[in-house]
């Protein structure tokens, strides 16, 4: 048994650079759709302060569960290696999309 | 409009995977394609490109005349469109009209490896096979990194039966794509076919290693079986050697028997007896 | 599976629909103001029909984006044999016994009649 | 408060949309125009062997654990023999001069041409075409230290900070859109088709430093201390056990 972990251990999981860049950039296109899409959502919504920020965070994680849902529930592992990753990057570089997308809206909308 | 939506993607799988299937793709753009160029869209020069090559390997020189026209009315000063013009002159055996093509692009671009492939292959195609070595030798002294080439080399010098050369090709590639099972279980092959315990030795190991990456590379089975299989028999080897060896090569067959469980074949052992070298 | 006419179709629905909501909102905004009433919320079907909009787009999004590779590198290759690998298209030669075997077809003979 | 100010929706759709699809438009126009101007660089072939040699020599060292040991001497020979080693040779030293070399000069004015001057043309034009409006308000509240960079053109010390003033709005947007053009015009477009055409098969690690001394070295340190450890010397029985 103990060998069978060491052997394990000492096998580096190799990973084809292309898929990863394959799926990376597919990532990246949903989520700055989600950022631009949401951030629209916002503006309709009129959302204001904390809620905008709120609902941020809201559409960030369910795309989240949707990237996960799209890659399987169980087979996540086949596509991504780390599933948190997959949720944290990014999170910040698309925050300006969302706002500006929000404050467009936002204008169209409520202000005038 | 769906049939040729499923054509494309069909293309498509064999470009990246390099298959030769150039009778089919002929008969696609028979069929479906020719009348279709222009909804081909962002792709359309890259599948004219297939298609002449293929139309090339089929002998049909009208189809690959008119692919390239249309090649060329897209990129009328594209060196890469000037190759495929060589390449048509190579497949009607206009060996020198090719040659002064391709002499022309790499006078243009002298970093054209492309056109310094085809030269090789042209020498190749001639029969020349020593002079392509030397020629291939010459363009990896430059192009250091260059798979294709290595693979070719590997090849050339089998063809020579010059195993040493070639293994060390194969090693090149290894060294540059070390997770492909494809290329353990060819460099195994090699080391096999030069024969001698230490190679023979060296081959099962390369074997395993194919088998560890792949499981399911029965050719890898089947070679670590006979490798092994050689050393048990060896009249030079240790009887501990010989025993370890008994043990792989039934852990082998195993795994063989294992393979084709769901398929009626019988007396693998028979079979593979008749591929033996001793 | 390549992005499909469907998830097109899905996906301009769904804009369409989120421009509506956001056109309804503006609507309410100029109706309240024109009768000085003091905004609070939008009304409860524009929340809705905007959220399910939303989603309705994520769903095209994702679709057409593309499909995700597997990242393990023997994925690719497990399925490969070596005569498949081998094949380089730069090294091709077209002096084979193909010449001899193939015949033209139907449009180029009637190119030379 | 800072809900009472009634703006003309009349800005809206002179000022406020107008603002937006310029400068949207602007980007793209500026992809295809860098496009056209894009010339091919020309690769010598002495840095494209060099580039490749350094590759080779990269993937010797990291994966040299895959090939017998034999094997690896040979290469590590062949690197870094003295005298002839490929490592070892001697390159004439380049010394480019960014003033003499004409093709540098008309990339670096290039580069201007697409990136710098638009924005400040552009930007010039609409701060003086659409000055002095107040566009927008941003649905969330700032502290004042950001009304001189939102309320930009508007002098107005009782104003609240979140309100977005028209010069501004056009910046907002230079930054906000960056990765919209990456959404709207992809990362492989149709445009780079074309130039995929011009061919470009040589492969990676076309970019090179012009003086290959010092990676040469580098890789000539690391090459003389990797230690080779064959990782196939167990495999034999790691199959067994791993079924």
């Amino acid at each position: 048994m103990s060998s069978k972990n060491k052997n394990g251990n000492s096998d580096v999981v190799a990973y084809s650079e292309m898929a990863i860049r394959n799926n990376l950039s597919v990532v990246e296109y949903c989520r700055t759709s989600m950022a631009a899409l949401s951030g629209c959502t916002a503006g309709v919504l009129g959302l204001t302060g904390l809620y905008g920020a709120a609902f941020y965070i809201f559409a960030v994680t369910s795309l989240w569960l949707m990237i996960l849902c799209k890659a399987g529930l169980s087979s996540w592992k086949n596509f991504f290696i780390s599933r948190k990753s997959l949720l944290t990057n990014g999170f910040f570089g698309q925050l300006f999309t969302y706002i500006l997308c929000w404050t467009f809206i936002y204008g169209m909308v409520h202000v005038y | 409009m769906a049939n040729l939506n499923s054509i494309l993607e069909r293309l498509r799988l064999w470009r990246e995977n390099n298959d030769r299937k150039s009778r089919k793709i002929v008969e696609y753009w028979i069929t479906e394609l020719e009348s279709n160029i222009q909804k081909l869209g962002r792709e359309k020069a890259l599948i004219l490109e297939q298609v002449c090559i293929a139309a090339l390997d089929c002998n049909e020189f009208t189809i690959a005349k008119k692919c390239l026209k249309e090649l060329h009315k897209d990129f009328p000063n594209s060196l890469r469109v000037r190759k495929y013009e060589a390449m048509l002159f190579e497949a009607q055996e206009k060996y020198e009209d090719a040659i002064k093509i391709l002499d022309d692009i790499i006078k243009v671009d002298e970093t054209n490896s492309g056109a310094k492939k085809r030269k090789i292959a042209i020498l190749k195609a001639q029969g020349k096979t020593v002079e392509a070595i030397k020629e291939l030798a010459d363009y990896l002294k430059i192009f250091m990194a260059d798979g294709e080439a290595w693979q070719e080399l590997s090849e050339l010098y089998i063809t020579e039966q010059d195993f040493q050369k070639a293994a060390f090709c194969v090693e090149e590639l290894i060294l540059h794509n070390p997770h492909n099972h494809l290329l353990h279980q060819r460099y195994a092959d090699i080391k096999y076919t030069q024969g001698g315990l230490e190679n023979i030795e060296l081959a099962r190991s390369y074997y395993c290693q194919a088998i560890k990456l792949n499981p399911k590379n029965v050719r890898a089975l089947y070679g670590l079986y006979i490798a092994t299989t050689a050393i048990a028999t060896s009249a030079k080897c240790s009887s501990q050697k010989k025993k370890e060896a008994q043990k792989l090569s039934e852990w082998a067959l195993n795994e063989i028997q294992n393979q084709y469980k769901h398929s009626n074949i019988d007396d693998i052992e028979d079979r593979l007896g008749a591929l033996q070298i001793n | 599976m390549p992005a499909t006419f469907l998830h097109r179709f899905v996906l301009s629905i769904g804009f369409l629909s989120l421009f509506h909501s956001a056109y309804s909102a503006a609507q309410h905004r100029s109706y309240l103001r024109l009768n000085e009433l003091d905004f609070t919320h939008l009304p409860l079907d524009i929340i809705i029909q905007a959220l399910i909009s939303l989603f309705v787009i994520m769903y095209g999004v994702m679709n057409v984006a593309g499909d995700f590779k597997e990242i393990k590198a023997s994925a690719e290759l497990e399925n490969k044999s070596w005569e498949t690998f081998r094949n380089i298209p730069s090294f091709y030669t077209f002096s084979h016994r193909g010449k001899f075997l193939a015949f033209p077809h139907q449009t180029g003979n009637k190119k030379h009649n | 408060m800072t809900t009472d100010l009634i703006v003309d929706p009349q800005i809206r759709f002179w000022v406020f949309l107008p603002i937006v699809v310029i400068t949207f438009l602007v980007g793209i126009l500026r992809h295809y125009i860098s496009i056209l101007l894009s010339s091919q660089k020309k690769v010598e072939i002495q840095q494209l062997q060099d580039s490749q040699l350094i590759l080779r020599a990269r993937v010797l060292r990291e994966n040299a654990k895959y090939i017998p040991k034999t094997s690896f001497l040979i290469r590590k020979h062949a690197f870094n023999r003295e005298e002839e080693g490929y490592l070892m040779q001697k390159r004439p030293p380049v010394t480019q001069n960014m003033m003499t070399d004409p093709s540098m000069m008309t990339d670096m004015l290039k580069g201007n041409l697409t990136n710098v001057l638009p924005m400040i043309i552009i930007g010039g034009w609409i701060n003086w075409m659409f000055s002095g409006f107040i566009t927008t308000k941003v649905p969330f509240p700032l502290t004042l230290r950001f009304k001189s960079m939102l309320q930009r053109g508007i002098e107005l010390s009782h104003l609240d900070a979140s309100w977005v003033s028209s010069a501004s709005w056009y910046f907002l947007n230079v930054f906000g859109l960056r990765s919209i053009y990456a959404l709207v015009l992809g990362e492989n477009n149709a445009a780079d088709q074309s130039k995929q055409m011009q061919d470009q098969m040589s492969g990676a690690a076309m970019a090179m430093p012009n003086d290959p001394k010092v990676p040469f070295k580098a890789e000539w340190e690391a090459l003389e201390i990797v230690d080779h450890q064959w990782v196939l010397a167990d495999v034999e029985n790691s199959i067994m056990q791993s079924d």
